[in-house]
């Protein structure tokens, strides 16, 4: 049940190569868990951006001094985020939230890997948290394309059971992909349990590594969206259900997060010729 | 004071002139977590062909200036899925639906009409033509006016007789006057308009088109004079017509535009997409903005920027002249030029 | 590396993609404040007319979301006061004119054509067909493909042979295709698109519509997605035709998504109201945009968003390979699939 | 010759129902008359509002610590002002000016009555230091529909000779507007020229009054501008030429400021029969 919130930002700050900015949205915290994500509104109300920018929900505080806040970290890549990146403390926000299937936890205390790629990072700390606290072991793997694109290595560190870094420009960490270090993480941790939040390439090798292994995995991707709350149909990439048809789902009210081996990786941005639905397939 | 604003199209009353336009509010469940959709005029569902569809490939949207492109290409479950949980939830809580349907023949839309027949929750059958004519080259049947016709009388034919039959036109005709005249003619009730305008976006990264589906719809604020103009034409060539108007609307304002402009009701789309309340909002700024110009009844303002501004008297005699909103009556030089 | 960014318009060459668009920039003496005209590739000249002409009662313009209505009804001094003042300014500051006519009828656009005969300085001819017909009970000739070509076939006529004709099209067309073609059958060298899209906007306080004209043309940033879309259309369909794009250019990057879509030179219009030296910007910009892509003549982007992604080689066989620019040999899976 | 300056706010406060906004912009006031008018970009990069707004230059100063400032007055109005009223010092503020033709001196040291109307005394307060130099005597009359709504009322007492305020509902000065009071002022000070800048209304009067006693007066018209810079033809308005004709011409580049019984006041917002180009008119 995501609620509309006309909030205010609290504070923004950089961090690397991203910003983090926290906004007083009372009600939303209650209602979140690791993996929601949020839509904000951008550019005022005369912009000529109508659409919400959606980002994974890092931090939420039930209730501090202001009521409830929730931090989100993001990049700035286009229009939308850049006007984000000069919000300043005080500026209304209007954000609906929390939104999505947030990643299921394990029952038992079981071996879990995170592995988090640039933002993707995110989401998963609270995750680590929530999962240390059911009694988990927590390895964690981060890779970004530079040490300036590492989102949450210091607070991993102390989360974590242990902690791997991967760099593409091997500016720090291990010079390479995060799919260079898992199966060794996997392997020497008896990993039970792995989920990812990162580019879709990388949650596709993780989960291809994971699938090999028969060890399950669930993954928070990141499809363009238009509304984030399920009417648009803008967000679908293709996934096998239970009875074993694929079906194009909604990622923003399906997802983000879905099990690793449900995606049909090779198919995302096309219609499977055997999705429900695609001309000539079931119906 | 308080405003009447009940509306009527084609006969059938709704309580209120805010409906949800079709493929922005799914068939209603997403929305209904941010209030009451029975609380609307109307909801107006995605529209449903007899099978389950995949739609296209994504992407299926590109964010333009104060509009979008989509091109999601119907993807749905079929209407034996929407008969058996989607209509049943709008009926079970007294949610009015104005079900929209599309086809790929007139075979097709007859038979979605009499699927619907006798169904509880039916209030409204909108009949979105603008689809590809399989038997036809993939001509889309809203941009000639004999297919649009072919279509509207087999959905009338087989509608229940108390149910109004309302076709969807595109603004993607030299002349929607002409579409509109040959819905009618072939029992159309009323019009809905404007679907989205077709569109493109290339993505200069790539150098290549930013959708799967290379073209889209445009919609949003961005198009909203084109709709309030398609509005205006067919309402001055048609005065007996119900429309309902949509295309851009975000604000109660803008709702109050295509009323002045001849639409009786009128559906919310993209902005719902940035705003998910916004239809009670607009109801709400509605209200108000009808409240501050004196005005009763919602349905005194259908039509009225079309009357010459010196003609429009109270529908009563009023024998006191000046509870009459200083704005209609209107005798700034600047105007006298208006032709009508 | 430095980027060849001439162009040809059918045969004439321009040494730069970037022009005025016809009505926003007067004939040129006014931007000449903020940069010099003849930097331009070409100064599109408001359409001029046989007579002077007062045009429509004010106001004539509305701001709309991302664009903005207008209703100027072609004011203007006339041919004669046009050949003795403007067009000299231009021919003397060595600025290419591309002189926009329009009439009422098929005589008028004719005359036009031939008063323009011989004058130094008329490097195009743009013939603005979005005009009502007084012969034929008003209907605009760019509505109907028999109507525009019997306009493009009397203006090529009375041109001399070294100058191309331009047809300018509207996109309120079921067929816009259909319209280009019957412009080109009939003569035109090369076609201009698009013009405004019929829109209104009503004035929610007055209650009547904003403009005194009622109804006015669409332009700006809104439109820019149908702009690119009849651009697409009409290339995918007519390849040989080189195309003048317009319609909401406001950044080097819209103007290349109109060279990648099928133009070979864009117009630049309503941004210029409120960026008057945005026509130097946007060269500018594209220039750059063509730099980091790799690019070295312009020509070689123009339709290059038609061609399938694997099949785009360098002109020249390329030994070393890899100065082709990344983004133009895509192979990821989300592009596969786009039909062609 | 008007330029396009990337500006920068300096300071911006409010001046009882107006707002007072002063921006950076070199090279401006140097080419700046009485009478002219500024062009500013509203709403940011990302706006859905394309069209500048137009604003009557009040003051400018050549060159301070930042260089030459311009300042003027508004009203928020609309979307576009509401948006100015949201501008912070040191905000980015895109202006082009001087626009327009500004006011003629009189040669001679004569009697002059400057009428302003609302914030139309804001161009008038500078062009009555202007005519104060060259030794004419100045009476100001300025009217508003309220106290709040009159802007410079001491700064015009201090320049003036006399002062006379009307207000709609008499929250101060004397009830009524600036036409029931301008005959006696005319009279009293044996005026010699009429210098006006307020509503379409209060003009028309003005100019009828003058004409009446023979007295020449310019006055600053206000009409709805697309461009300011004389491109688009929409800001026209019916004016007699010298050769008696009437043409629609553009109040951005051959006005704001007309002779007042150039303006066939009665026809503004229509095209006469006999204007040049008009159907069935003069050619
Ligand atoms: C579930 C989810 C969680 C996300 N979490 C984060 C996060 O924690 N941090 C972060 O930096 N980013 C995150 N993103 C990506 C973020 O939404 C985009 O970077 C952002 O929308 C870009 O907006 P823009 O205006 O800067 O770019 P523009 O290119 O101007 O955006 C144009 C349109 O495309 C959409 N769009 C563009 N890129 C993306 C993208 N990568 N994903 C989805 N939509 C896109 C925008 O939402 C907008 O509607 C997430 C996306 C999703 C779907
Ligand atoms: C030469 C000139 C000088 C002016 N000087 C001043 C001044 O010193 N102080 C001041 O407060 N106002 C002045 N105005 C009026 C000012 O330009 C408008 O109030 C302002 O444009 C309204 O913009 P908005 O976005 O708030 O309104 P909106 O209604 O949202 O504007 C929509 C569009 O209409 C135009 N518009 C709306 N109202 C007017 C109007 N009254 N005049 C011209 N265009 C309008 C806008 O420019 C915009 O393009 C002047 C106008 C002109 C033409
Ligand atoms: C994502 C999306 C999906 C749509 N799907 C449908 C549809 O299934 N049937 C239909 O008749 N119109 C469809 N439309 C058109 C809208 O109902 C509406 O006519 C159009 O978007 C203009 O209104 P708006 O500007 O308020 O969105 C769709 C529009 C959007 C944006
Ligand atoms: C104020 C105004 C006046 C125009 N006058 C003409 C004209 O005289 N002749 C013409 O062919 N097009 C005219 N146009 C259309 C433009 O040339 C252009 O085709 C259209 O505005 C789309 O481009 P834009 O979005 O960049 O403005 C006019 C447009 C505007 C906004
Ligand atoms: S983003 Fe609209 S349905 Fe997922
Ligand atoms: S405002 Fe454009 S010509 Fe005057």
């Amino acid at each position: 049940m995501p609620l509309q919130v006309s909030g205010e930002v609290l504070s923004i700050k950089r961090v690397g190569a991203y910003q983090s900015l926290t906004v007083i949205a009372p009600g939303i915290p209650e209602l979140t868990r690791p993996g929601h994500f949020l839509a904000v509104q951008v550019g005022g109300p005369e912009s000529s951006m109508l659409l919400r920018r959606a980002f994974a929900i890092y931090a939420v505080k039930d209730r501090g001094v202001y009521g409830g806040t929730v931090e989100f970290v993001f990049a700035v890549h286009g229009k939308g985020t850049a006007w984000l990146s000069a919000r300043r403390p005080q500026d209304k926000l209007d954000v609906v939230g929390p939104l999505g299937k947030p990643f299921r936890l394990p029952k038992a205390a079981v071996n879990v890997a995170l592995v988090g790629g640039g933002y993707g990072s995110a989401p998963l700390l609270p995750l680590a948290t929530a999962l240390r606290e059911r009694g988990c072991r927590v390895d964690v793997v981060l890779g970004a394309g530079s040490a300036d694109r590492l989102f949450g290595r210091l607070e991993a560190k102390r989360i974590g059971s242990s902690i791997v870094v991967t760099t593409d420009d091997g500016s720090t960490g291990q010079r390479g992909r995060v799919s260079d270090v898992l199966p060794a993480v996997l392997e020497k941790n008896a990993t039970d349990v792995v989920y990812a939040c990162g580019p879709m390439a990388m949650l596709k090798a993780v989960a291809e590594q994971c699938a090999e292994r028969g060890i399950p995995c669930q993954v928070a991707v990141e499809e363009s969206m238009a509304c984030g709350i399920g009417v648009c149909m803008t967000c679908v990439l293709p996934v096998v259900g239970s009875d074993g048809l694929t079906r194009m789902v909604r990622s923003c009210v399906e997802g983000p997060v879905f099990l690793g081996d449900r995606v049909r990786w090779d198919e995302v941005g096309t219609v499977p010729a055997d999705a429900v639905g695609a001309p000539g397939g079931p119906r | 004071m308080s405003v009447d604003v009940t509306t009527v199209l084609a006969g059938t009353s709704f309580p209120n002139p805010v409906f949800t336009a079709s493929g922005c509010a799914a068939a209603g469940q997403e929305l209904h977590q941010f209030f009451d959709v029975a609380g609307l005029g109307g909801v107006v569902t995605k529209s449903i062909m007899l099978n389950a569809r995949s739609g296209r490939a994504t992407p299926r949207m590109a964010e333009t200036p104060s509009g979008m492109l989509n091109s999601i290409g119907l993807q749905g479950p079929g209407i034996e899925h929407f008969l058996d949980h989607d209509l049943p939830w709008l009926a079970e809580r007294g949610a009015r639906a104005v079900v929209s349907i599309a086809g790929g023949s007139v075979e097709d839309y007859a038979l979605l009409a009499s699927q619907l027949r006798g169904r509880p929750g039916v209030a409204m059958v909108e009949v979105n033509i603008s689809c590809p004519n399989v038997e036809d080259r993939g001509q889309v049947f809203a941009c000639d006016a004999k297919a649009s016709s072919g279509v509207v009388n087999a959905v009338r034919k087989n509608t229940d007789a108390g149910i109004p039959v309302f076709a969807k036109l595109s603004p993607d005709v030299t002349d929607i006057v002409g579409i509109a005249r040959s819905c009618v003619d072939a029992g159309a009730d009323g019009l809905s308009m404007i679907n989205t305008l077709l569109g493109m976006v290339i993505d200069t990264t790539t150098m290549r088109p930013a959708l799967a589906g290379i073209t889209g719809g445009l919609s949003g604020p961005a198009i909203r004079p084109v709709a309030v103009r398609c509005v205006w034409q067919v309402h001055q060539a048609l005065p007996e017509v119900p429309i309902l108007g949509m295309g851009g609307i975000r604000t109660g304002l803008d709702a109050l535009e295509f009323l002045l402009a001849g639409a009786s009701a009128v559906s919310i789309g993209t902005v719902v997409f940035g705003d998910p309340t916004a239809p009670v909002r607009i109801l709400d700024e509605l209200t108000r903005a009808l409240e501050e110009r004196g005005i009763e009844r919602l349905r005194d303002v259908v039509g009225l920027a079309h009357r010459p501004p010196r003609t429009v008297v109270p529908e009563e005699p009023d024998p006191v002249g000046d509870d009459l909103p200083a704005a209609v009556v209107l005798d700034e030089p600047a105007r006298a030029e208006v032709p009508s």
